[in-house]
């Protein structure tokens, strides 16, 4: 370079020796030329490893991924039936959807050119073979060290075995608040949880107010359908860790350790103000509840909070049922079991202990006095392999051993015990009694014996690997044949090997290879291979209501055959606590809609979600230019039609206002069956409270259109679609068969 | 001590500037926070006196709980290589809030304070040029203030494309199929 | 865009001929996506041999790119090129944001889709698209006109008021644009 | 005024389409003859409101948008914003992970250079130098393709590192391409630089004396054209760049030749600190990874960073009220200068034939004024 700016005229021309050489232009461009192995072109996911869980949507910061329900597809546990599609009018190529994926089935590959006039095209469904079905390699691809999700699960103190081998303390020590936050910050809110678990709680919401520190909320969350978070904290089968799209490649978030972290953390006198409960005007209707179990206790509480009288009969000195007499203390301590039924009897429910229905009490008065009967009893009697030597005095059921543990009598504690039963409650009196043995002898001699293998042993793993750490020796699949008996004392449980337990059709009939004989020593055994209902009390009633095979015939809202008789908890459905609080929560939904005839559930539902908009009713009503102008496309067309549609609208508006249920309203999630049903998702709105703003409720429900939607769609091209017809049809006509063919579909 | 530099130029600047408030961010930053009558003078002596030649920006922060704007000076000295950020709260009205310009002082200042005034409405007196410069074709309200939402107005106010894509029409075809 | 195949006569399939191999590219980068134009114009990408080469003044030019993203302000100018522009002429969508908004699509004051403004010939997918998707794009503009069915710019025409209505609704208000569109349209037999 | 210049002043509107500046801008001249009298720049064709976008999206979905404000060196942008954030939230950064920014700011500012260098021969009519510094250009668009998986967008560094490392081989091809566009300079000076048809065009056009330059904010190749050797590499040193031996080139003249040969020298040095970079990268982790990003909030606090980009100094201040989404970013672009008032300043004065001359020397870059 020419420091003294000369610079000559003659220099360019040596240019010219570039006359010889290979251009640079490339021959035929618009092939696609191959690009670099990383390159972010057209999107390609693989529609089987897809769980549907939304991830990609909520991180895309052009809102250009929309979850399409893909029909055919069945929601299971941990995936739902939706699968992305993604809008190239809205994408900018980043990426972040790819290192978000959950289960990496998002990748990109080295595609770029896509030419067209028809703009509908742009809208694609990324599936395995790529945008123009041609082959292309793969581009930008998730990697280990790149993706955004921290996989791993902030590990919960435990007692060691030692400390724990002879105590009945916690073992569990529970969350600090920054591991409880840490933990809470591992979610990306994807709700296959909230569509697993049978009371359909609001788990995304509850960890998304822990994590913002806010208690207060995260317990209302919680409150809305659980009245038993204590419980539930630490002894829920927790099927929504299953479910947790975390847990897909990585740990999944400990969701029940964080329910028991944002209990602990409210304490009892503040339960009432969480829930913003106001003094319920009474109904004037009564219901008898029998027996105070996770199901009876949470239908009593959501009853109680609807206006109705609840009176509970318990036979135990104590209520809690399986909770108190089934669940060992170091498991479920019974402060915490105390804590959350305290609150119920608060809420305004009566429990009389001590009072058995069928003896103290007789069902048919129950009948008399109350308008509605729920029975609630429980898994409560043993039952017993029936081998020979099963009636010697040395032999017993785990449930009266539990419940007697848990009234503290003291029980015989043998030197060697052999239990049998592979399932939660033979874990919970083998590692009790192993527990009884370590203070009475100083050391363990406890063998478990089940049919089931180890792998397919229905008890939690945990359950197995603590009880193997506590001293308990396990014989999985082995079948008793005969407690020997020697001059009156039991020497042990002659066993053989058990084959298979479940035939092809998966029913109930062990084979076992009589030859492989192995005797178990052992002065006393413990049968715990399953309970039985006591249903005694019936009485004459029994034989009146229809059954359907060995249980009771009941609607979607667990009411038999007689209208004023529901049933909720073992009794009736799942094995577990939560499945009993789901059940009752739902009995609680059925005695309402029974008495209350004028609550139309579907359409006290949709009312609901628009009711709470009153004051944008108002506004419609001044100037519905300026009502248009409010809302987004989907949402304002619907308001203002049914606004012109039904003139009496405004009068069921307002008297669904100021009827005081309506403000403490019930998650209608339950109404439905196991599986989510997506469009249900958009009609039924949790409590939305009064002092929600308006900006923040027209978010709300719109982000709920979308995801229940997919796509952005407007009005009139909503109802050609199948879930939405009826929705429309019941705007176009008010007539009751419209309401009924609803009902039906529920 | 760890920023000798700094806190020698703190001190400076402290004997003139009593009820000022100076930190020490990190290596070459200093943060001063002063009341906002006072910044004139001390765009003055920092120009004339202690040699920050550099207006690097101004930039305006809308803290809309607090129903203040906070206007942040950044100085920046050739020689001594410090960045002095000096942090001013003016109240925020409802319409034009007002404050005096530095422009005079420094030629940059003339399109930062153009650039706050259109997207805050902060009105700079003693500015040759305040009009529109960036937003000419806007009429909405000052769009950098916090209670402008601009997805909502982007959403009421432009048409968004629906999609009738091939593929959707075969899915719900086929979910018709088999109901 | 409904009468895209007429029946041409004889002449004008000639005139498609010849004028499809001397496209001028009108020399005004509306948005970011204009940065991978000079590689397609210069050596490496050389869209000049395909004919394609950039004009200053819209009344010469055919091509009319709207490489991404419009401001508010920026599509008034448009919309006055677009109407200074001889018929026939062709818009080109670049990008994402000329289809649904794009990345601006929550911004105030970005356009969010450009067929409701004028009417465009072709997209092209991509944020921004590469420099062979750009010539993959005029490679296919080449052929639709050879086969006559480039007349998305009859549309103009056809619905001006829908074009006009829009544009008023954007614009808040009427913009001048000093040309007599009726008397375009005459010329091409167009009521 | 006479009556004869009272006939000749007359005013011109320029733009938007590419006066001669890298993207829409327009200008209102009041000129008398050819000679202007005043200009007043007009700007806002490519405001996309990036402050406010930014306010509405949570940190990690930022580094998608953050990179599209200045379209020729898009890579500053993305390291001011993930340095603001990570002097904000105090996140560690591993070394490697810093060695790889610079090496893409290196490779941004000579990508950006070549472009200006093009595009300013371009404006006197010396068309084949721009055919050729963006054709070189495209081989740095290969390597960034490579490494980041963009051509011109690369997203690729974010709050805590780096999203990917090498791919194998990688920094052999690095070098390669340096040798190449090292063996293209000479030509360069050939063709253009040393053309005596382009310096008489170039020199003593839009003259800025050092007191100018720096009252009026002048800042990078610009202000170094002036004498002042000031660049944000030395003086506020940031990822390695204390770690790197080069030298910053100056001229004394000012004018629109000065800054070029600026460019032209800055070239030389950074393909000088590409090879620094390439043989004394450490090895290691390139991403210390942030939490959940879906729900990581960063703690409250305010951060002014600062870089040297291709066009002058780029800073962001962004503030975090401990939400999940930045409070406030407000970006400085280096243009906010050079092309409004510096311009206005150097266009009062010259010639309209010179105008294009002087816009694009100054090399503004109007999305950084728009934002």
């Amino acid at each position: 370079m020419s420091e003294n700016r000369k610079g000559s005229i003659l220099k360019p021309f040596k240019a010219l020796k570039f006359i010889g050489e290979k251009p640079v232009t490339i021959r035929t461009p618009f092939e696609n030329r191959p690009t670099a192995p990383r390159y972010r072109g057209f999107h390609v996911n693989d529609q089987e490893k897809c769980i549907g869980c939304g991830t990609c949507a909520e991180i895309c910061d052009n809102d250009a991924i929309r979850m399409i329900e893909v029909p055919g597809l069945e929601p299971k546990v941990g995936a739902s039936n939706l699968r992305p599609a993604i809008d190239y009018g809205r994408c900018c190529w980043c990426a972040l959807c790819v290192d978000v994926c959950t289960t990496n089935s998002l990748n990109m590959t080295q595609e770029y050119t896509h030419v067209s006039d028809d703009l509908d095209t742009f809208f694609m469904f990324p599936d395995s073979e790529g945008i123009h079905k041609v082959e292309f390699p793969l581009g930008y691809q998730a990697s280990e060290d790149s993706n955004f999700l921290d996989l791993e699960r902030v590990e919960m103190e435990e007692l060691s075995a030692e400390e724990r081998g002879d105590s009945f303390v916690e073992i569990v020590k529970g969350f600090s608040k920054e591991q409880a936050m840490a933990e809470a910050s591992r979610c990306v809110a994807c709700g296959l949880c909230t569509d697993t678990c049978p009371a359909h709680m609001n788990i995304p919401e509850y960890i998304e107010a822990i994590w913002d520190d806010n208690l207060s909320e995260a317990g209302r969350q919680i409150y809305k359908t659980n009245p038993l978070p204590e419980v539930c904290g630490r002894v829920c089968t927790h099927k929504c860790e299953t479910a947790c799209s975390i847990g897909q490649r990585g740990e999944p978030i400990a969701i029940r350790w964080l329910k028991r972290y944002a209990m602990d953390a409210i304490p009892a006198d503040q339960y009432g103000d969480i829930n913003n409960l106001k003094v319920v005007k009474p109904l004037g209707k009564s219901v008898a509840i029998v027996g105070s179990g996770p199901a009876g206790l949470s239908a009593a509480y959501y009853l109680r909070l609807m206006g109705y009288k609840v009176v509970m009969f318990e036979k135990y000195p104590e209520p809690g049922g399986m909770m108190r007499y089934g669940i060992p203390e170091y498991r479920l301590p019974y402060d915490a079991l105390d804590k959350d039924i305290n609150y119920i009897k608060e809420v305004g429910v009566e429990i009389k202990c001590n009072t058995t229905v069928g003896k103290d009490v007789n069902f048919d008065d129950l009948h008399r006095d109350f308008d509605v009967v729920l029975i609630a009893t429980g898994f409560h009697v043993g039952r017993s392999t029936r081998v020979p030597g099963t009636d010697h005095k040395d032999v017993f059921q785990a449930i009266d051993l539990l419940s007697k543990i848990t009234k503290g009598e003291d029980i015989k504690v043998d030197e060697k015990i052999v239990v049998i039963g592979g399932g939660n409650v033979a874990m919970d009196i083998a590692r009790s009694l192993a527990r009884k043995q370590r203070q009475k002898y100083g050391k363990v001699n406890l063998i478990v014996t089940s049919l089931e293998s180890r792998d397919i042993m229905p008890a939690d793993d945990e359950e197995i690997e603590e009880a193997t750490e506590e001293g308990c020796v396990f014989y999985p699949g082995r079948g008793p044949v005969e407690i020997v008996i020697e001059d009156g004392k039991i020497q042990g449980l002659k066993t053989n090997k058990c084959v298979s337990v479940f035939d092809e059709q998966h029913r109930f009939s062990p084979k076992f290879d009589e030859n492989d004989i192995k005797l178990l020593e052992g002065t006393m055994v413990v049968e715990s291979i399953g309970q039985g209902p006591d249903m005694s009390y019936l009485g004459d009633y029994s034989d009146k209501l229809e059954m359907d095979g060995r249980r009771m015939k009941v609607n979607e809202f667990y009411q038999t055959s007689m209208d004023w008789l529901f049933i909720a908890g073992d009794i009736i459905k799942g094995p577990d606590v939560i499945n009993g609080i789901a059940v009752g929560h739902q009995a609680a939904l059925g005695i309402d809609k029974m008495l209350e005839k004028k609550h139309d559930i579907f359409f006290h539902s949709i009312f609901q979600v628009l009711s709470k908009s009153l004051k944008f009713e108002e506004n419609c009503r001044k100037s519905n230019a300026k009502f248009e102008g409010k809302f987004s496309p989907v949402i304002n067309t619907m308001l203002v039609e049914m606004i012109k549609k039904s003139e009496d609208l405004e009068k069921r508006i307002k008297r669904l206002i100021e009827n005081p249920n309506v403000l403490i309203h019930l998650d209608e999630k339950l109404k439905r069956p196991q599986e989510a049903d997506y469009f249900e998702r958009f009609v039924v709105e949790e409590t939305v409270d009064e002092n929600i703003s308006e900006k923040d409720f027209l978010k709300l429900v719109e982000k709920k259109v979308r995801t229940a939607f997919g796509l952005y769609h407007d009005l009139e091209k909503l109802t050609k679609n199948k879930e939405l017809e009826f929705l429309f049809g019941y705007l176009k006509d008010q007539k009751k068969a419209q309401l009924e063919r609803i009902k039906k579909l529920l | 001590m760890e920023y000798q530099k700094e806190n020698s130029i703190i001190e400076a600047m402290q004997l003139e500037f009593p009820e000022a408030a100076f930190t020490v961010k990190k290596a070459r930053r200093i943060e001063v926070k002063l009341p906002s009558k006072r910044l004139y003078d001390f765009a003055v002596r920092m120009q004339k006196k202690w040699g920050f030649l550099h207006l690097s920006a101004i930039s305006c922060v809308d803290w809309i709980n607090d129903g203040e704007f906070e206007l942040v000076y950044h100085f920046w000295n050739y020689d001594e290589k410090v960045l002095v950020m000096a942090k001013i709260r003016i109240p925020r009205e409802k319409g034009d809030s007002h404050f005096e310009t530095i422009s005079n002082l420094w030629q940059p200042a003339k399109f930062f304070e153009r650039d706050i005034h259109e997207m805050f409405g902060i009105y700079f007196d003693g500015s040759e040029d305040m009009e529109g410069f960036i937003l000419t074709d806007w009429t909405g309200p000052p769009p950098m203030r916090k209670d402008f939402i601009t997805r909502e107005y982007a959403l009421n106010f432009f048409h968004y494309r629906e999609y009738e894509p091939q593929w959707l029409k075969d899915m719900m075809a086929a979910g018709e199929g088999n109901e | 865009m409904d009468e895209k195949i007429t029946q041409r006569s004889v002449w004008e399939k000639i005139s498609a001929k010849l004028s499809k191999r001397s496209l001028w590219m009108l020399h005004y980068c509306t948005g970011c996506g204009a940065i991978e134009l000079p590689p397609t114009m210069t050596a490496r990408f050389d869209m000049e041999r395909f004919g394609i080469n950039p004009m200053v003044t819209p009344r010469q030019a055919d091509i009319l790119l709207i490489t991404g993203y419009l401001s508010v302000k920026t599509l008034k100018r448009v919309v006055l090129t677009y109407e200074q522009m001889q018929a026939p002429k062709y818009v080109v969508g670049f990008g994402s944001c000329t289809i649904n908004g794009g990345m601006y699509w929550n911004s105030y004051s970005t356009m969010k889709s450009l067929d409701r403004y004028i009417p465009v010939e072709t997209y092209i997918a991509g944020c921004m698209p590469r420099p062979e998707a750009i010539i993959a794009s005029f490679n296919e503009l080449i052929n639709k006109i050879d086969r006559g069915e480039a007349n998305s710019w009859k549309d103009y025409y056809n619905n001006y008021n829908f074009y006009k209505e829009n544009q008023e609704h954007t614009f808040e208000g009427p913009i001048e644009t000093y040309n007599d569109i009726k008397a375009d349209a005459a010329l091409f037999n167009i009521k | 005024m006479s009556k004869i210049d009272e006939v000749r002043d007359y005013e011109l509107f320029i733009g938007p389409n590419h006066p001669g500046i890298a993207g829409n801008y327009s200008f209102k001249m009041k000129l008398r003859g050819d000679k202007v009298l005043s200009a007043k720049t007009d700007a806002g064709y490519l405001h996309r409101g990036f402050e406010k976008l930014m306010e509405e999206r949570l940190f990690i979905q930022n580094i998608a948008i953050v990179c599209r404000i200045c379209v020729p060196d898009p890579d500053p942008n993305e390291n001011n914003y993930a340095r603001a954030v990570e002097e904000i939230a105090g996140i560690e950064v591993p070394e490697r992970a810093h060695w790889i920014r610079t090496l893409v700011l290196e490779l941004s500012r000579m990508a950006s250079h070549l472009f200006s260098l093009g595009g300013h021969a371009a404006t006197t009519g010396l068309y084949v130098l721009a055919n050729w510094t963006i054709a070189d250009r495209d081989r740095i668009m290969e390597l960034f393709e490579e490494l980041t998986g963009g051509r011109v967008y690369h997203i690729y560094q974010l709050p805590g590192g780096v999203r990917r490392d090498f791919p194998d081989g990688f920094g052999r091809r690095v070098l390669e391409v340096m040798d190449y566009i090292e063996s293209r300079l000479p030509d360069y000076d050939d063709l253009a630089i040393n053309n005596s048809l382009f310096i008489k065009r170039a020199t003593g056009i839009g003259v800025i004396t050092k007191e100018q330059a720096i009252s009026w904010g002048v800042t990078g190749p610009n202000l170094r054209a002036c004498g002042v050797a000031a660049d944000v590499r030395k003086d506020d040193p940031y990822e390695v760049y204390d770690k790197l031996d080069f030298e910053i080139p100056t001229m004394t003249e000012g004018d629109s030749y000065a800054r070029m040969i600026v460019r032209r020298k800055e070239l030389v040095q950074s393909i000088n600190i590409v090879r620094q970079i390439i043989d004394k990268i450490p090895s290691g982790p390139v991403w210390n990874k942030i939490p959940n990003p879906l729900k990581w909030k960063v703690p409250a606090g305010d951060a002014y960073v600062r870089t040297e980009s291709s066009k002058g100094e780029y800073a962001y201040y962004m503030v975090s009220d401990g939400g999940r989404k930045p409070y406030r970013v407000h970006v400085r672009g280096a243009s906010t200068t050079h092309g409004v008032h510096v311009l206005e300043n150097l266009l009062a004065g010259s010639r309209i034939e010179d105008a294009s001359q002087i816009m694009f020397s100054l090399d503004a870059c109007p999305p950084e004024v728009d934002r």
